[in-house]
């Protein structure tokens, strides 16, 4: 029984391993990595090791699309605000 | 380990759940992705309280506490980052969040009925109730709570 | 005494925590003091265990000590070539913070001590990483030596080729980390030790007498492609001259002088340590990978070091053809190819880092690193232009400097062929330099046109590192560079420095024999050999510019330096690729 | 099959990861592919460190010797390796938006001015 | 040249997928019984009357891998402040007031001081229950973030002086080496376990040095995100190019 769960967590973090790579827009990719971090914690529990879990939770879930959600948020405000001054530039 | 039900219903949490958010996630429109998003954390954490009681391990239940309360966290910061992309099409998926609330609520009344009364089961309470509250508000900030935010 | 080896670790870190933790309160001058003095702490500290490594030291930290063989610490190690590395590195740094002596403009608001702090969290690293006879651990100061590298790199944020190179920079060496991780994974899979002596016993108690198989291949592989990342060998060396042109002087002092070294290092250590008995890759087939990998590595390096006109970009690809040169010195697995590889690193370490500093004095005094628009503009810089020159001339193995004496043993010890690798690489990137100084400094030769302007990078227009294009060159911006020229001649003039040295390297390996190392005529006629067709070359290159341009068969080989990352990975997983396949043999045949 | 599987899914996260890595046309996305590639290594070797029907080495609420007990070296390990990880990623990250600062582009095929 | 980039990783990635491949089938089979270096560490965690043998192994038998990890954080850290720097060219642009749906902003006020509470007990137990240093710091961190979530950015730089918190980042690193140089300095071993005793097994005091230097660790991983994620919400939020640069 405790194999089946293993190999279902496993066939899930392979999958949004995937996905994650597959995603090319990086916002959408913070959504599937923040997904793959819980996957992992997940893993992590039944792989035994709790303490690894508790960690991958805290990075993978909060800390990890927090930190690519601030730099896509600063790449597109830029890009705006350079287009905005282009258009001044233009008038 | 002979046949174990916690671990099972687990499996089947974790499978189901864990699919169904991957597959919201990774098709769609941006503001059902962050539905999925948000619907990983309900799906995963019951299926954590369920592996915990499933091993016997009381101390597994953090795992669990840290993912209620980070969880939402997350999906606030998606709902709070993303505010452009998901304009417009603004999700309100009232329904499934009522479903993924009441699967919390019967996973954790059954795990705290195995517990029994004690400091596991006050632990059990707060995860649970940190857990459909932030789901709930994470559903809310996703279908507009975030609708000044222009420069912040 | 061995108990305070893993202060050489600590005694950085905590100068760096200090400096953070103050730093905005102290004057810049106080901030540069701290540094100065707790790098020379530990400078002093590697000497004195240096001094006292014989025999190696070993020490269990924590205390941990094994209890009937088994330990469940982490050992480090101090015998003469972990402690040489570790002076080398401390005085390289203490070199380099000389250098940027209030160098920078303006540090960062608020975080004054910044720069000091992380080259002394650099320092510390390195230490670390020479130390460490654990692998993990070893992971884990490669990984902070990392980590700082790119910080230190991308320090300039306002060049866009600094941050550019960074990042690239920090992608392959992550790469290459993480494939290193996976690498110590299967070890610990295989022989649940971590202790690189301990993962040695243990492949040969689980071959028996099978010889190794897949898995050990395997872990082979990916251990030495995280160590040939930052030794820079062909294919992983992409990412080295696109950081190291960009880099602050002084950091590109520490990155060619020691980083890159420290990854021969790495790769003569774990396969010293753990791959080389009878369970671990056997020595026919280490031998053909690292001889393969480092003549194609001095080759394609000497070619593209030639054709360069950004000056730092030609240092970083001579730094990449003589660790070709080391690797093939390494890889042959004699006691003198090791002994002759530790005198050509600490010759070279000293050589490179004063030519960086000079062209760092170029960069700081017209803003511009280009060979061509330079043209001729330098001739005040007079003592420049002499260290410039001397350190070409030491380059090329101009006995008695440190890097002849070290090239010519290295050079009897691979015998054959092979010599004339180590002349010819070492003769080409010398020529180069010496073309630059003839150009440059005294204005030599018609000013040379500028071609394939979409294949290379210039090195104009590029920001001087110091507050404003500087009027008078700083005292210490010379004094360094001349005492690290004169570092580097003492090595090979020093009597019975390079006996020393071999002793020390072969206590700690080479199977216990003892080779001694002096001059011999042969290695005298084969440095001044390699002199003399530098300055032909130089000369050449000067006076007849069109019978060296670039030929059309080297344009391919330029356009794979492409500057994009992608290219990088490929390129990463190619050489992992290649590597099995080169050790492909013993492993079949066993 | 299960003997070796989680072995190999680790190895096809790395690829995977490689894979996305090389192909990249976003800088955040390609820093995204990295931290991948890294989540292969928490999985090899955790799968190393696992033992059939053993719990975890913690002993807060278990009798030491009660029950078998995985391998927690590995545990450190992966904890140190996730640290090493998130690091990394956000210092990468910071480059990155360096790079769009002085670039305007975070198009790695856009990046043209170091070459040759 | 984008064709070349597709047959090197095909070929490449083929080479290296075969090695790993043949690799896993050499592998002991998962879920094995022999974990040598990991039985002596569970001995060794219970000799010291450590409960949580990954934090025995973390800040007891192992520590020094620990500084090393804890050193990364911190020069990532440096090196993210050093490279997010605010430019020549740039200036800082006052964050506007955001609009929080009134429910959103009752949740994050009322799961910042649960999420801070949680991450202290995360951390004090670290040596007995999974948890410890660095899982509780990140929650706590993250928990301060609440605010800008829930309110807005000029809400969380009122409750962070940055400046304490990297000074506080860097005093931990300080005391972690202090503690582990202590044990050079009685004679004995770096990061060496053997100055304070013991205590009873399974006690917040229990461990020796364990608790010292997790908490140490606590501290650390805490003000190093604070100050991290100040440097990115800062270029997100605050930090613009002049126009036209």
């Amino acid at each position: 029984m405790s194999d089946a769960v293993i190999v279902v967590a496993l066939l899930l973090t392979a999958a949004s391993a995937t996905a994650a790579v597959a995603q090319r827009d990086p916002a959408r990719q913070a959504l599937v990595l923040s997904v793959l971090g819980s996957v992992l914690a997940v893993l992590f529990t039944v792989l035994q090791a709790p303490d690894v879990g508790l960690s991958q939770l805290a990075v993978g879930a909060a800390l990890t699309p927090l930190l690519i959600m601030l730099s896509v948020r600063k790449v597109r405000r830029r890009g705006r605000t350079h287009d905005a001054a282009a258009k001044d530039g233009a008038r | 380990m002979a046949v174990n039900g916690w671990i099972l219903a687990a499996t089947v949490c974790l499978g189901g759940g864990g699919a169904a958010a991957l597959w919201g996630v990774t098709t769609g429109p941006p503001a059902r992705r962050v539905v999925a998003q948000n619907m990983t954390t309900s799906a995963l954490c019951p299926a954590l309280l369920l592996l915990s009681q499933g091993y016997g391990r009381p101390a597994y239940v953090d795992l669990a506490l840290l993912l209620a309360l980070l969880g939402p966290v997350g999906t606030l910061v998606f709902a709070r980052l993303l505010g452009d992309d998901l304009e417009g099409g603004r999700p309100s998926a009232w329904g499934l969040t009522w479903t993924a609330a009441g699967l919390s609520a019967v996973v954790v009344a059954a795990v705290c009925a195995a517990t029994g009364p004690g400091r596991a089961m006050v632990k059990l309470l707060v995860v649970g109730a940190l857990l459909i509250a932030g789901n709930v508000i994470a559903s809310r900030a996703l279908s507009g709570g975030f609708r000044g935010v222009r420069g912040g | 005494m061995h108990h305070l080896l893993p202060l050489l670790v600590a005694v950085p870190l905590l100068g760096a925590a200090l400096l953070v933790a103050v730093g905005h309160r102290l004057p810049r001058i106080a901030a540069e003091i701290t540094g100065f003095v707790v790098s020379g702490a530990t400078a002093a500290l590697a000497l004195v265990l240096l001094l006292n490594s014989s025999p190696p030291m070993v020490e269990w930290v924590g205390g941990w000590l094994p209890v009937g063989g088994e330990s469940v610490g982490i050992v480090v190690v101090g015998d003469g070539p972990a402690l040489g590395m570790a002076a080398l590195v401390s005085l390289l740094t203490l070199a380099a913070l000389a250098y940027s002596w209030r160098y920078f403009e303006e540090p960062p608001r608020g975080h004054r001590g910044a720069f000091t702090a992380l080259m002394l969290a650099f320092q510390g690293a390195m230490c670390g990483f020479a130390i460490a006879g654990d692998l993990f651990n070893a992971f884990v100061f490669f990984e902070l030596m990392s980590v700082t590298a790119y910080a230190l790199t991308g320090y300039r944020i306002d060049d866009a080729k600094a941050v550019q190179g960074a990042l690239t920079f920090g992608v392959v060496n992550s790469l290459g980390a993480y494939a290193m991780l996976l690498g110590i994974g299967l070890l610990y899979a295989r022989t649940g030790e971590l202790s690189m002596a301990k993962i040695g016993r243990g492949l040969d108690a689980a071959a028996g007498h099978g010889g190794p198989d897949a898995l050990v291949l395997a872990s082979f592989v990916l251990v030495l492609t995280g160590l040939l990342v930052k030794a820079a060998a062909v294919p992983f060396h992409f990412w080295l001259p696109d950081a190291h042109a960009v880099a602050p002087t002084p950091v590109c002092m520490l990155l060619s002088g020691v980083m890159v070294e420290l990854g021969v290092y790495g790769v003569w250590r774990v396969y010293g340590t753990v791959f080389a008995g009878p369970g671990g890759i056997p020595a026919a087939d280490l031998t053909r990978a690292l001889v393969t990998l480092g003549t194609l590595t001095a080759a394609t390096a000497a070619v593209m070091c030639w054709y360069q006109r950004h000056i730092k970009r030609l240092l970083a690809y001579s730094t990449v053809a003589h660790t070709g040169l080391f690797l093939v010195g390494i890889g042959v697995l004699t006691p003198e190819g090791d002994d002759g590889v530790a005198l050509y690193i600490i010759g070279h370490a000293g050589v490179k880092a004063a030519l960086f500093a000079c062209a760092g004095v170029l960069l700081d005094r017209y803003g511009s690193v280009d060979e061509h628009t330079l043209h001729g503009r330098a001739r005040e810089l007079r003592t420049t232009a002499v260290l410039f020159a001397v350190g070409a001339l030491g380059l090329a193995g101009l006995p008695p400097f440190g890097v002849a004496l070290g090239k010519a043993v290295t050079e009897e010890a691979v015998g054959g062929p092979l010599t004339a690798v180590y002349v010819a690489a070492s003769a080409i990137t010398a020529g180069a330099v010496l073309r630059v100084t003839a150009r440059v400094f005294l204005g030599l030769g018609p000013r040379p046109q500028d071609a394939d302007s979409d294949l290379e990078t210039s090195g104009a227009g590029e920001e001087p590192e110091t507050a404003g294009l500087l009027s008078r060159i700083p005292d210490t911006m010379t004094t360094v560079p001349a005492l690290l020229l004169a570092a580097a001649f003492a090595v090979g003039v020093g009597p019975g420095f390079g006996d020393l040295v071999a002793r020390s390297v072969n206590e700690a390996g080479s199977g216990g024999a003892h080779a001694s190392v002096h001059w011999t005529l042969p290695g005298v006629l084969l440095g001044l050999a390699s002199t003399a067709l530098a300055v032909a070359l130089g000369g050449l290159a000067v006076t007849r510019p069109h019978w060296t341009t670039a030929p059309d068969w080297a344009r391919p080989l330029r356009r794979l330096q492409s500057g994009h990352v992608g290219d990088y990975v490929a390129w990463l997983l190619m050489g992992a690729t290649v590597l099995g396949a080169l050790a492909l043999p013993g492993v079949l045949g066993g | 099959m299960m003997h070796v599987l989680p072995y190999l899914v680790a190895a096809y996260i790395f690829l995977t990861g490689c894979y996305g890595l090389a192909t990249s046309r976003n800088l955040i996305h390609a820093i995204g592919c990295l931290a991948v590639c890294q989540s292969s290594t928490y999985v090899l070797l955790l799968a190393v460190g696992y033992q059939d029907g053993a719990t975890a080495p913690v002993f807060s609420d278990l009798r030491p010797g009660s029950r078998p007990v995985v391998d927690p070296v590995v545990q450190a390990l992966t904890l140190t390796d996730i640290v090493v990880g998130a690091t990394v990623t956000a210092l990468l990250l910071a480059l990155v938006l360096q790079i769009a600062k002085r670039h305007g582009t975070v198009d790695p095929d856009e990046l043209r001015e170091l070459r040759g | 040249m984008n064709r070349l980039r597709l047959v090197l990783l095909a070929v490449g990635g083929t080479g290296l997928a075969a090695l790993l491949v043949a690799a896993c089938l050499g592998l002991p089979g998962f879920g094995g019984r022999s974990h040598p270096y990991g039985a002596r560490a569970v001995h060794a965690s219970l000799t010291r009357h450590t409960a949580n043998t990954i934090a025995s192994v973390n800040f007891d038998q192992r520590a020094y891998d620990t500084l090393g990890e804890m050193s990364i954080l911190f020069a990532a850290v440096l090196g993210c402040v050093v490279l997010l720097r605010q430019a020549r060219d740039e200036h800082r642009a006052q964050p506007q007031p955001a609009e929080v749906a009134r429910p959103v902003r009752r949740y994050a006020l009322i799961v910042l001081p649960v999420a801070l509470v949680t991450g202290l007990y995360v951390v004090a137990h670290g040596q007995l229950s999974p948890g410890g240093g660095f899982q509780g710091g990140v929650v706590a961190a993250t928990a301060l973030h609440l605010l800008y979530l829930g309110a807005d950015y000029r809400a969380l730089e009122r409750v962070r002086p940055l400046a304490v918190f990297e000074t506080s980042d860097a005093l931990a690193v300080s005391t972690y080496l202090v503690l582990g140089a202590a044990g050079v300095l009685a004679g004995t071993s770096f990061l060496a376990n053997t100055l304070l005793p013991y205590g009873t097994f399974n006690t917040l005091s229990s461990g020796g040095t364990v608790p010292l230097l997790n908490a140490a660790v606590g501290m650390e991983v805490a003000s190093a995100v604070v100050v991290l994620l100040a440097n990115f919400l800062d270029q997100a939020v605050e930090i613009e190019e002049e126009h036209g640069s």
